[in-house]
């Protein structure tokens, strides 16, 4: 049995100890389990927005979009769309995802697209040192509010679930077995797959100790992952305090007609031809 | 030159655009070449809506003020336009009542009474007016009957039997024979409706739009026709999306098409900056309308030149193409789209309301077009997506390619498309994008770039729709005219041909600021006068033609 | 007592029978109850963003910023950050807030700043032709899907929630009495306050007589507005499709600092005076 | 002249930057004129960052490339750099490894070690490092103290304690004496921090930014300073929350700047085009990086100049500055803001990384900057909130004044602000906004609007932050130099008396295309060689030097 290298030359930078290695580190492994399980590797695109977790296409061998801040979400529907027989996995960051470009995770979820969402979510603007994000904690202090965030941070779990999104789950940058696992079921999944991970920022906010301490196994102690009203519950029970537990693991999980099947409707973008003529729709204009 | 106007005029929602392409496609039919256009308020119901139709023996591309024939479906429309009317002209009135124009016979017919009694759709009024007209005009029945049954889906039969009923009543009142041309009828589009068929034909594959006046239509058309075009046409949350997903789908290999007017490409300015980086195809279609801002939403403009010229943070190579009738639309939107698939750059559809949604004879031959080769990766060797080549063209590759790696970044990279921070990289990456331009260049000397009409040394320097009326009042004033199709890479060697001889440049255009003539002070060339307006109306020939008289 | 007119001279180009009418007589008529209540009329600044609903505003004689499509909330915002003793109105379409720019509502709900939105919710895009809207049922044939929308409608009201609105509504507008009392109550509310109006449009997609027999009024038949829970089963009771019973009224209340409260903690901008030199931060300097 | 160039590298997070400003405030505290470059990757830890300042007894503005002092917080910082040192210079190296350098002494102390031991912050090794620096160049100890005093908040005992021990052992070895200056010291500046000072003194009430390289700096020190300045920060989910919020702050009547790079401006397009028709005043600070596109984050470009100029569909007036130094950055974003109150019109400032982030000595005169008064609306008789006047101004007022109806609109209007479709209106209120520019320019007539240094027969022209490495060059060639503030209105008279005499004409740029010259070109004004670069990094008046030999 042989493991494909996803190695590349790019240096990495990010901070010593940064959670993106673990996340890194999962999503090779998830990567080389579907390959080693029948995906072919250039099936395989990863995206990625504009921040530390951005680098990881950098250091992951396989096709990638290294796109805009908050955008890699229509990017992926783009390149879904062209080609459903891809596995899309797009990787973005916490400011990305859930604040410049957060019309674009309503509605892929909304939508349903066949696609991952790897949400490296440490809680702040890593690259741009520190700011607050949508899901920091209220009173947070970074450099844009030294004064304390003046917001409730957004909780993406319930926002997810609210737009219609048929995987929502929760993985830790630390739990490296489990999160492989979460990627390898959202890339399973047929439908718009969030994976949100607690990952902590080890230069701005470093959540590991209470992370470490706090989170615990939605699977271990039961849940419904067919209920959503459970699932919503279950969202509610934390948000980005560190307070209380820390659930991870899947929330909901339902499956519903994807985005692409209803928009092609079995055509194939790749394999159809092009038309020799347009004589005959110019015939409807005489 | 034997030629007709017609105009219909209604409230929004009384079909007064459909019956004006009816009346078009009879004159096609009788082998006159048509020209159509609407003027509409942004509302929905009510308002004034009217729809000018020329149809002439020769090539017409706009619309003459003066009509033959007004179908005034109210009053409203008579009161406004009555002073269209020319000695020995109709007036088709939907009422009982007696109104007098001068000059003019008025044909009062309550049709909107009589399509009531009959209970049939208000909107079968329409066929029943354009029967009185063919009537009137000693039009035959049977190319309306034709043109029903090819235009209308629903209640055919009612329409067909008021378009004989209105044919009796309007025999009566014969105002003048209609001849009937020995040409083939030719088909008649609008301008959004070409640039569809152009890139169709150059093998399109997405449309992403979302909806914006003046370029719905072209969504509306290609979502309408996507099985006779194998096009898919998707409509997203905003123009980001927009612009985003048509960016991944073209990174999977898929030809693929934007469009919006100004305010949707504003939003589409940060992705366009990124085909900028990561050389990925996309066309995009402005077209224009009076702005800043959400403005006059339902009117044209050509003021969005320098904007989409420089639209986008940092240096990248762009193509701009403007078309100025449909022929021009057709082809330049297949050329806009193999030229981003061959030079890997972001191509720019530059058009306007006056254009996107006038409707006109087309005279193209759609075998000009077809989907040219990209520089496409020969599977050997390793794949580098940013090859460093000569012409700064790197062969493609999409994913689900065997053997190919296909990294693509907003960040500048390296030739594999990892990022870089290193001088002489960076230089060398800028270098690379920036040599496209060079062979685009040479590519387009081979093309027709700037269009000439006339000759003689004064000409008219203009661009996009208002050619049409330009080149009509230039040829009744013995001008020459220049237009210039492409706008960037600035065809700067035809237009030095061009202006050969040329002693006295007028510029026309449908703005403030005289957006050409800026540009072509960019490269050298002054004009030595502007005609300009910026209310929302294009020019017609026969304002024009004053006009130049104060100038030439 | 003397009713202020707020009537103008611009033209009403709504199509005759639209729900758009029931909207402006009941808008109307809660600003000049608001007034006769004590409201300086002067401090009422009403928005709109682009479509037929945007035209409201020229049909208001009150201060207003006729906006971008999609950015009425941003701009309201901005108003009452500057200015907090405005009471400021938005008023949206479905395609402008829940689409466009739905990025703002999810923000808005999130700060909670004190701003009403009313969506007119016609569940198409009315002044571009009645293409499909992010809560057009699925399936909904219009020009641009002519094969049916390929994606399930949002809901709104349970986006709402989950973005942290802390007064969340839904009104008809045929039902003005009790749209009236919906604004007022908005206004009243300090915090964002959504009132989703289900908007007939009678050209491209009535639903009035649907909603006319279906809709039913939940303080009528009895909930607990201050229940997160039991507000979220509400919202998904009925999701934009004629089927079923159609819930109108308070969804959700509950009382949060607003983001401007939190943001100027008791500076009145408008009200601080200009520096009068910049030397003692350039002492900091040296 | 008098001058002293030290570089002090070390990793990301090692606080380079920090111990940079140090030594800048040093040097400023000895009386010297100083400038600071920090050159950094996108990275947060690791990597390697490095600052170069300069201090002499003239106004530099830019950094030398050649250095007297590298202080060396890693061995790479040597290797990268060892070729910037003169004879008789220093290398102050964290290790007790001995390192050769030719030519240099190298002064090899374990600091980390000693700070290790001490169990200390490992940031205070910067001090320790400086202790060793002010040591080696006899520059009295209580300077280093008292800049340790007043820049840092934490640790500072520790670190006292570390710049004394420093001292002792540079005194050892000692390679020179800086002598102390007869100036009183002055404040030292970022470009940012200038344009932050200079809104405030004019009344700035808001500034709102969504965090973007290289305008994040400009968030942070407002943010910081909000309660000395009278200045309330916001930062918004995204750019186009930020620009909408920016309006609606300004529709109520507060004086609001937003800030961003090219990717965060580009979404910001369709509000300019806003503000363009609804006439709110808003302030725009775009800090250009290397694009398209997220580009190279950290490093500086002057390649958005076009973009600015054009961006927005729709033609409206702007105002487009363009500062070069710190003094500049402090007038002119002053004068922004004075302007776009004073004409509602948006005001651009156009910065660019190397100006924002560098810091050098400030010599403004800070009284010449105070808010100008806007038109207001005195009420008496109806308020219309676009009353057609003769300068195309008319006068405001905000919600919450008694008796004027404040309605402000995205669509053409009329002069209540009421939706117009009407092509007289349309034309009217389009000259109206139009008409603006002739009074701005009449303004700008009596400001400094273009810098000239030195004279002769061959001049420079150049924009920006690339003045100070030009004038420099400039200096020792004998050439003049022309340097435009204002882009937007082009001060096309202040250019025609600069370029009085000149009979060649040099352009030097951070760019691929020569932007500056080209805008130059739309006003008749040719260039005759341009010396550009487009690697990220700034012009060193050493290089330009070299160039300009060749091209002279
Ligand atoms: C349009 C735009 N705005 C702002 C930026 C600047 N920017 C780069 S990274 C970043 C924040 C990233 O935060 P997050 O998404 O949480 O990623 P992290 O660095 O924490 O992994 C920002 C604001 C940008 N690149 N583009
Ligand atoms: C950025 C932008 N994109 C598109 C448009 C075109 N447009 C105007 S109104 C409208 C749809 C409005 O729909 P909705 O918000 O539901 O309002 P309604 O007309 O139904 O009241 C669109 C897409 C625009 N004005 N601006
Ligand atoms: S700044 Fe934070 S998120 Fe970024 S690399 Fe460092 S530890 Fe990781
Ligand atoms: S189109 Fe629909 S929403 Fe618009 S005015 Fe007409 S009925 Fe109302
Ligand atoms: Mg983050
Ligand atoms: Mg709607």
């Amino acid at each position: 049995m042989t493991v494909v290298s996803l190695e590349t030359y790019a240096e990495n930078t990010w901070c010593p100890g940064c959670g993106d290695f673990g996340i890194l580190a999962a999503a090779k492994a998830a990567i080389q389990e579907l390959v080693r399980e029948g995906t072919p590797l250039e099936n395989i695109v990863i995206l990625s927005g504009i921040g530390c977790h951005g680098k990881i296409v950098d250091y992951i061998n396989v096709n990638s979009f290294y796109s805009l801040h908050g955008r890699v979400l229509p990017a992926a529907t783009g390149i879904k769309m062209a080609n459903p027989e891809l596995t899309v996995i797009g990787f973005a960051g916490d400011g990305d995802a859930y604040g410049e470009g957060v019309e674009h995770f309503v509605f892929s979820a909304k939508r349903n697209t066949d696609i991952v969402l790897v949400v490296h979510n440490n809680m702040v603007y890593g690259l741009t040192t520190g700011q607050y994000t949508p899901t920091s904690p209220k009173g947070y202090q970074g450099k844009s509010t030294p004064k304390g965030s003046p917001e409730e941070p957004m909780n993406p779990i319930a926002l997810a679930l609210a737009s219609g999104a048929t995987f929502v789950a929760r993985g830790y940058a630390a739990n490296k077995k489990h999160l492989i696992w979460l990627i390898k079921e959202a890339v399973k999944h047929r439908g718009f797959a969030l994976v949100d991970v607690l990952q902590p920022c080890v230069t701005f906010y470093n959540t590991f100790p209470y992370f470490s301490k706090h989170v615990y196994d939605l699977q271990e102690e039961g849940h419904d992952t067919s209920d959503f009203m459970a699932a919503m519950e279950k969202a509610r029970e934390w948000n980005h305090r560190l307070e209380g537990r820390v659930p991870i693991g899947i929330f909901y999980k339902v499956e519903k007609p994807t985005f692409e099947e209803e928009l092609l409707k079995g055509r194939r973008p790749r394999q159809m031809p092009y038309i020799d003529t347009v004589s005959h729709v110019l015939k409807q204009h005489i | 030159m034997r030629e007709y106007s017609v105009l219909i005029g209604g409230q929004a929602g009384d079909g007064v655009r459909q019956a004006g392409q009816m009346v078009a496609r009879i004159f096609n039919r009788l082998g006159y070449y048509v020209f159509g256009y609407d003027d509409y308020p942004s509302l929905i119901r009510g308002g004034h809506n009217f729809s000018l139709v020329r149809a002439a023996e020769k090539r017409v591309l706009n619309h003459n003020p003066e009509v033959d024939v007004i179908i005034a479906l109210n009053k409203e429309t008579v009161e406004k336009h009555a002073w269209r009317l020319n000695n020995n002209s109709l007036v088709i009135f939907d009422g009982r009542e007696q109104i007098g124009v001068e000059g003019s016979k008025v044909l009062a017919v309550p049709m909107s009474a009589e399509v009531r009694k009959r209970r049939y759709h208000p909107l079968t009024r329409n066929t029943y007016a354009l029967g009185i007209m063919a009537g009137a005009l000693q039009i035959p029945l049977e190319i309306l009957k034709d043109v029903v049954r090819s235009m209308l889906r629903k209640h055919v039969e009612e329409n067909l039997e008021l378009a004989e009923l209105g044919y009796e009543e309007g025999k009566n009142h014969a105002i003048r024979r209609v001849e009937k041309l020995d040409n083939d009828p030719r088909p008649v589009l609008t301008g959004n409706e070409a640039v569809a068929l152009g890139a169709a034909k150059a093998g399109l594959r997405f449309y992403i739009g979302y909806p914006m006046t003046p370029a719905s239509s072209l969504l509306h058309y290609l979502a309408a026709h996507e099985d006779e075009l194998n096009v898919i046409t998707v409509h997203p949350e905003n123009e980001i999306g927009v612009a985003m997903m048509a960016i991944g789908a073209a990174y999977a290999g898929a030809r693929t098409m934007v469009g919006t007017a100004g305010g949707g490409f504003a939003l589409m300015v940060e992705s366009l900056s990124l085909t900028g980086q990561n050389e990925i195809p996309v066309v995009f279609v402005v077209n224009q309308r009076p702005a800043p801002a959400t403005g006059v939403p339902t009117y044209t403009a050509q003021s969005d030149l320098h904007f989409v010229l420089n639209a986008g943070h940092g240096e990248f190579p762009r193509v701009v193409v403007s078309p100025g009738d449909v022929d021009e639309a057709f082809y330049l939107a297949g050329k806009a789209l193999n030229l981003a698939w061959k030079y890997q750059v972001p191509a720019i559809i530059l058009s306007d309301k006056h254009l996107a949604e006038s409707y006109m004879t087309a005279t193209f031959d759609e075998s000009r077009v077809k989907p040219e080769e990209p520089v496409l990766w020969k599977p050997n060797g390793e794949f580098k997506r940013y090859l460093d080549t000569e012409t700064g063209v790197s062969p493609m590759a999409f994913p689900g390619t065997p053997g190919a790696i296909v990294k693509v970044t907003s960040y500048e990279h390296d030739e594999y498309g990892i990022t870089t921070e290193e001088p002489e990289v960076i230089t060398k990456m800028v270098e690379k994008r920036m040599r496209k331009v060079k062979y685009i260049v040479e590519e387009l000397k081979r093309e027709e770039t700037v269009k000439v009409y006339g000759e003689g040394e004064t000409a008219i320097v203009t661009w996009g729709s208002t050619k049409g009326a330009v080149v009509e009042a230039a040829e009744k004033l013995g001008l020459k005219v220049i237009q210039p199709l492409y706008l960037e890479p600035f065809p700067t060697w035809a237009m030095e041909k061009a202006l050969k001889g040329v002693k006295k440049l007028i510029d026309v255009e449908v703005n403030y600021g005289g957006a050409l003539a800026r540009l072509l002070k960019t490269y050298g060339i002054h004009v030595d006068a502007k005609i300009l307006r910026y209310d929302g109306r294009p020019w017609t020939p026969h304002e024009l033609e004053e006009k130049l008289r104060e100038v030439v």
